[in-house]
């Protein structure tokens, strides 16, 4: 099994259902890159290259470019996925979806409902999104908590390369429109990642870890740096258990609240902003569900309700890290 | 082109039909017995039936917050449609959408839309299902002038001529976005519009179904021809209120009763039609009939359906989840 | 005092900072009504009335109707508010965030921080909200725990009239950017209200009622059903507090927290969807800060994670009401 | 119109800052001195500097994520601005903000904007405090040819036209929005769509300085008289990569070099000049000399500044929370 980073983890993930299914098309800003111009064509493959090669083997119909106008185009693949395509749409930095967002909430996540179930729109929409890239305030932020909040969508926000390739399969399988979390910083994280296709279903927590003292839930790149923090609690006697839960939404309530039933206590850790979050939304299930097995007040790792700062100074302070996901699981501990 | 008889019953029937759905939703709106907003389509019906006359199942058109008459013109069914709109159990959505809401996809209606602007990046979609599957099909966006201003329309024009989609934007100005004057609200001209984002336009008077007929033809025909899109600017006017509950005050005075009186396209039609000779009058007061007979059936069909129980509260959420 | 409506309160507010403030500007659809036509102007005053009578007495400088473009006029109150104005820019369902959002949450919330302190933003934006009216799921959303996760922006959600004018004037003398909720079933809401102008402040919560028993914390409609499930459980010998918030953002957490001390239960009553919600967020606070205290389950009263259904019967089932509030308390208490 | 000496040396140290500005930054950039995205405007100089030329302090101007020469040309302090691109707490937004978000409301300068037409909308609303006041002021939206099909802009467009407000729009076209050509992605054109919504709109070579600077001043003065916005659009070329870091690979085989050779804007306007006899080499040097000197100050100050500490963090969110 060779090693992959998530950057082309993702791109094998989707080129391989394109091969398999020839409905996906793939569409966004500069996804070919350099359409219509006189030099290269495939200059970019997305502005972070994670859809570079897919243009050369399935040609311009199947991969396209588009102007920027995020409303028409994200609405564009909502459309095509209600009338027989499942389209993979980039919405280049999730910071940009105030420009598009109805066609994402109101159009894409209520059709089905709207219309009595009788609406299927398979779209997924990949985007960036979290910080570290010193990309200041617009182009920073996580925001998964809005879109999990959006009754009819899907949120997936995969913690490494082998289990990007996997959602990411499952994504576009998927009949329910799907919000796809690529977090920016990761797209060179390398791991093993099997060259077939594979799937993994959503709504199934991944157990990356079981301790006995603390269970941490952790999001994202976050669960990397928790994995981490548990490294460095081992040492000190202090056992984790870590839980990624790979989708926002469907949930993985049940994982959740048993881990709680048997630790007793709970970090959680999340890049987002931390009012209306899922760091809030897992204490709130926690403290109506598994309120008697806690043994102590839930913790929350979160930045700050600030904006993303620029200055690396600033940033680093803001995101949370591994120091300070084990100074919460120490304090939850006392 | 030349209409033979049963095409002109047809198109009159169409009309008649939304006309008559409409003024009925009307009066048991008033009667207390609608609930929600509902946006009536009355006085418009010669672009609905005079565009969609082209149009197959192939074809999807996106509708707006107005949309009965879309709906009707493309084929959706008027049980189900009264139905819903009466918050059915067996109503096209189950109840669960009411008017702003109504779709059928199977009959390429893509969904009224309670947003200003919705459909055509929608419609760019569909657009793209059909010209990468090659069914010949073409799309449809319906918007009014006040969504005439919205960016997502806008942005719409833009992307299905980069993308040279078979699209048909109907740009159904009706004077009036709510209370805001279109002469006032929408700077530059339609077609203008049309040009600055290159694709033809063409005006139409939409009270004249004949004449929405041939214009349509021509863009439909560009469109399913692999030529791009298209902008029509329908010239028409609302009978009824923005929603039911509107005084209309800001109408100017008499402006009502003037255009009930010269710009009903069913008038219109009729006198055209008995003129040449082609119908008669009593074949189109058969139609009449027949038409007032469905919607009451649809009504009375409403009333004694059963509403949806708190058990279908929860699905249709997800295809799976 | 004279009883006044919610939406009179309202109204009155805006008038009162109009005309104590020459840069107090009224925008948005049909805000006057009738722009530009041949018939009355003023003919509406706003979809539901609201700021009718603004424009016979402001006039068309202060007064104005916008064309059907929310990202340009409400971009445009920003942009006024950044440079001298203090705009109140109506959003005319808080559905249609979805056409505009970016220029509330990337640029009126963020120009202060990402300009280093050196930016002033007081925009008002008015917005309905709320389901009860039959107008499905593009016309019923509440959607402030959106806004509430977004920092740099105030978020108010009154619920009577006494409070909404009290809000409204502080709202619109505060130098930051505020989104102002107004549920539309209440707008016929009558209650004593003062003519003369006063402020509320914002993030102090209000004490509807004091009890030993249960906490009720409750958000804007959801006030009066809450003070109405106490009323109920009063009968039985259980005795409520009844905490309103008034605004989420900022949030009166130490009120809160000392009522949870004190009764050691806490429903939470939210009509927004569930996930990431203002439910969960008193939660998450709550079990991270008053756990100790907590005697039973947290209880959160919300609708389901489902969109907001059209039918009378399908949407009375979707909303919390008073019933609702009974039974969590209940299972509070048991 | 007729420039004096000081007013072309002025107009030459405006576009020289700008070219030195930038290229500072790229070679400080690739030498890993400076985090994070940065799109740099050299190439371009002539647009912002032609057209802020009209602007005084009641004058706003809303900028594009490419708006370091914007700034420069509209006064902002070029010491704070690097120290703010380097995230130092003295920066002009103390750090916070970095490239894309460099602002200076007491100068009219509104931000950069790290969101594709994020400005248009904004400057309405200046234009508005403007006109609502009588300030005499007018506020100018730049935008990037990719920026010009934003829903945003569009609607800005008709609202501006709606509102009578004072706005000039400049459409910076320099050919590509990241790597995608303009050609292909505008469809109509700049000038059509300007008609579209009913306002004027001129084309212009924006490596001529005067040709910038004249255009400019008609835009400038309709708006300041009260007759309404209009268009500039505003042919150019940028020099480097859409951001640093970018190789170009889209662009044509020797597209650069030949962009570098005949359409430098500094190039252009000192032979210009100097064939007129208006200004002589020395003369121009010696802005050179003055313009590296200031520049290199504003790097070593920058590289020595401190950062923002911790403390700083959750300052300056809100006025008062
Ligand atoms: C994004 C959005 N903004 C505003 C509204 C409220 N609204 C519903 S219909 C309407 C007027 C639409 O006018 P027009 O497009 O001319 O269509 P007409 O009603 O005349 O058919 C408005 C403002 C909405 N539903 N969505
Ligand atoms: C809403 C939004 N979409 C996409 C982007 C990503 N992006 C940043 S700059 C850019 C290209 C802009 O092109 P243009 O407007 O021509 O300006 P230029 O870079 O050529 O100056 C894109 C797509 C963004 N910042 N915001
Ligand atoms: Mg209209
Ligand atoms: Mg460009």
């Amino acid at each position: 099994m060779a090693k992959k980073s998530y950057r082309q983890a993702i791109n094998e993930a989707i080129a391989q259902e394109m091969r398999r299914d020839e409905n996906v098309l793939v569409w966004g800003e500069d996804n070919v890159g350099g359409a219509g111009g006189d030099g290269e064509q495939d200059a970019w493959g997305g502005v972070l290259g994670v859809t570079k090669g897919l243009y050369p083997e399935f040609g311009s119909e199947r991969v396209l470019d588009t102007p920027i106008s995020e409303s028409a185009f994200i609405g564009a693949a909502v459309g095509a996925a209600a009338t027989g395509l499942r389209p993979v749409a980039e919405l280049m930095f999730v910071d940009f979806m105030g420009v598009c967002f109805d066609q994402i909430f109101n159009q894409a996540a209520k059709f089905r409902y709207m219309f009595g179930g009788n609406a299927v729109t398979p779209i997924v929409v990949r985007t960036m999104y979290g910080g570290g890239f010193r990309a200041a305030s617009q182009h920073s932020q996580c925001l998964y908590p809005m879109f999990t909040h959006v009754p009819g969508l899907k949120v997936v926000v995969p913690s490494s390369p082998y289990e990007a390739k996997g959602l990411m399969i499952q994504a576009i399988r998927d009949d329910d429109p799907v919000m796809f979390f690529e977090h920016k910083v990761m797209y060179d994280d390398e791991e093993e990642v099997p060259d077939d296709p594979y799937t993994i279903p959503f709504g199934e927590a991944n157990l990356t870890r079981e301790g006995d003292d603390v269970t941490i839930v952790a999001f994202g790149r976050m669960v990397g740096f928790a994995n981490q923090a548990a490294d460095t609690l081992d040492k000190e006697g202090i056992s984790c258990t870590v839980l990624d839960p790979r989708t926002t939404s469907p949930f993985d309530t049940e994982t959740i609240l048993e881990c709680v039933e048997e630790t007793g206590r709970l970090v959680i850790v999340d890049e987002a902003n931390p009012r209306c979050s899922m760091a809030s939304d897992v204490s709130g299930l926690v403290a109506q569900e598994a309120f008697k097995a806690l043994k102590a007040p839930i913790r929350m790792v979160t930045p700050p309700h600030t904006p993303v700062p620029f200055a690396p100074e600033l940033e680093d302070a803001y995101l949370p890290n591994a120091d300070k996901i084990v100074a919460a699981v120490r304090t939850a501990m006392a | 082109m030349q209409f033979n008889r049963d095409d002109l019953i047809k198109a009159y029937r169409g009309m008649r039909t939304i006309r008559d759905f409409e003024e009925r939703v009307h009066e048991e709106f008033s009667a207390g017995k609608i609930p929600g907003f509902v946006h009536l389509y009355a006085g418009e019906e010669a672009s609905a039936v005079g565009i969609c006359w082209h149009l197959d199942n192939r074809d999807k058109i996106a509708s707006t917050h107005r949309g009965h008459g879309h709906c009707i013109a493309k084929g959706v069914d008027v049980k189900g449609m009264m139905k819903e709109i009466y918050g059915r159990r067996d109503g096209l959505c189950g109840g669960k959408g009411g008017s702003m809401h109504i779709a059928d996809l199977s009959k390429g209606m893509m969904g009224a839309n309670g947003i200003v602007g919705g459909g055509p990046p929608l419609i760019c979609g569909a657009a793209m299902t059909a010209k990468y599957k090659k069914t010949g099909g073409v799309a449809v966006a319906f918007v009014g002038d006040g969504g005439s201003n919205q960016g997502t329309t806008l942005e719409s024009y833009n992307l299905a001529n980069v993308w040279k989609l078979p699209v048909i934007f109907v740009v159904e100005d009706n004077g009036y976005a709510e209370a805001t004057s279109a002469k006032w609200s929408v700077a530059g001209s339609q077609l203008d519009r049309a040009k600055g984002f290159g694709m033809p336009g063409v005006e139409v008077d939409g009270h004249d179904f004949f004449a929405v007929h041939d214009a349509a033809q021509e863009a439909i025909d560009r469109a399913r021809n692999g030529d791009g899109p298209s902008l029509m600017h329908v010239r028409l006017n609302r009978f009824f209120g923005h929603f039911e509950g509107d005084a209309m005050t800001y109408r100017g005075e008499g402006e009502i009763q003037r255009v009930r009186d010269e710009q009903d396209s069913l008038k219109i039609f009729r006198t055209r039609v008995t003129e040449m000779a082609l119908l008669d009058h009593e074949q189109l007061d058969a139609v009449d009939t027949e038409v007032a007979h469905l919607i009451d059936e649809a009504v009375s069909e409403s009333e004694s359906a059963p509403p949806p129980t708190e058990a279908d509260l929860q699905t249709d959420v997800y295809v799976a989840y």
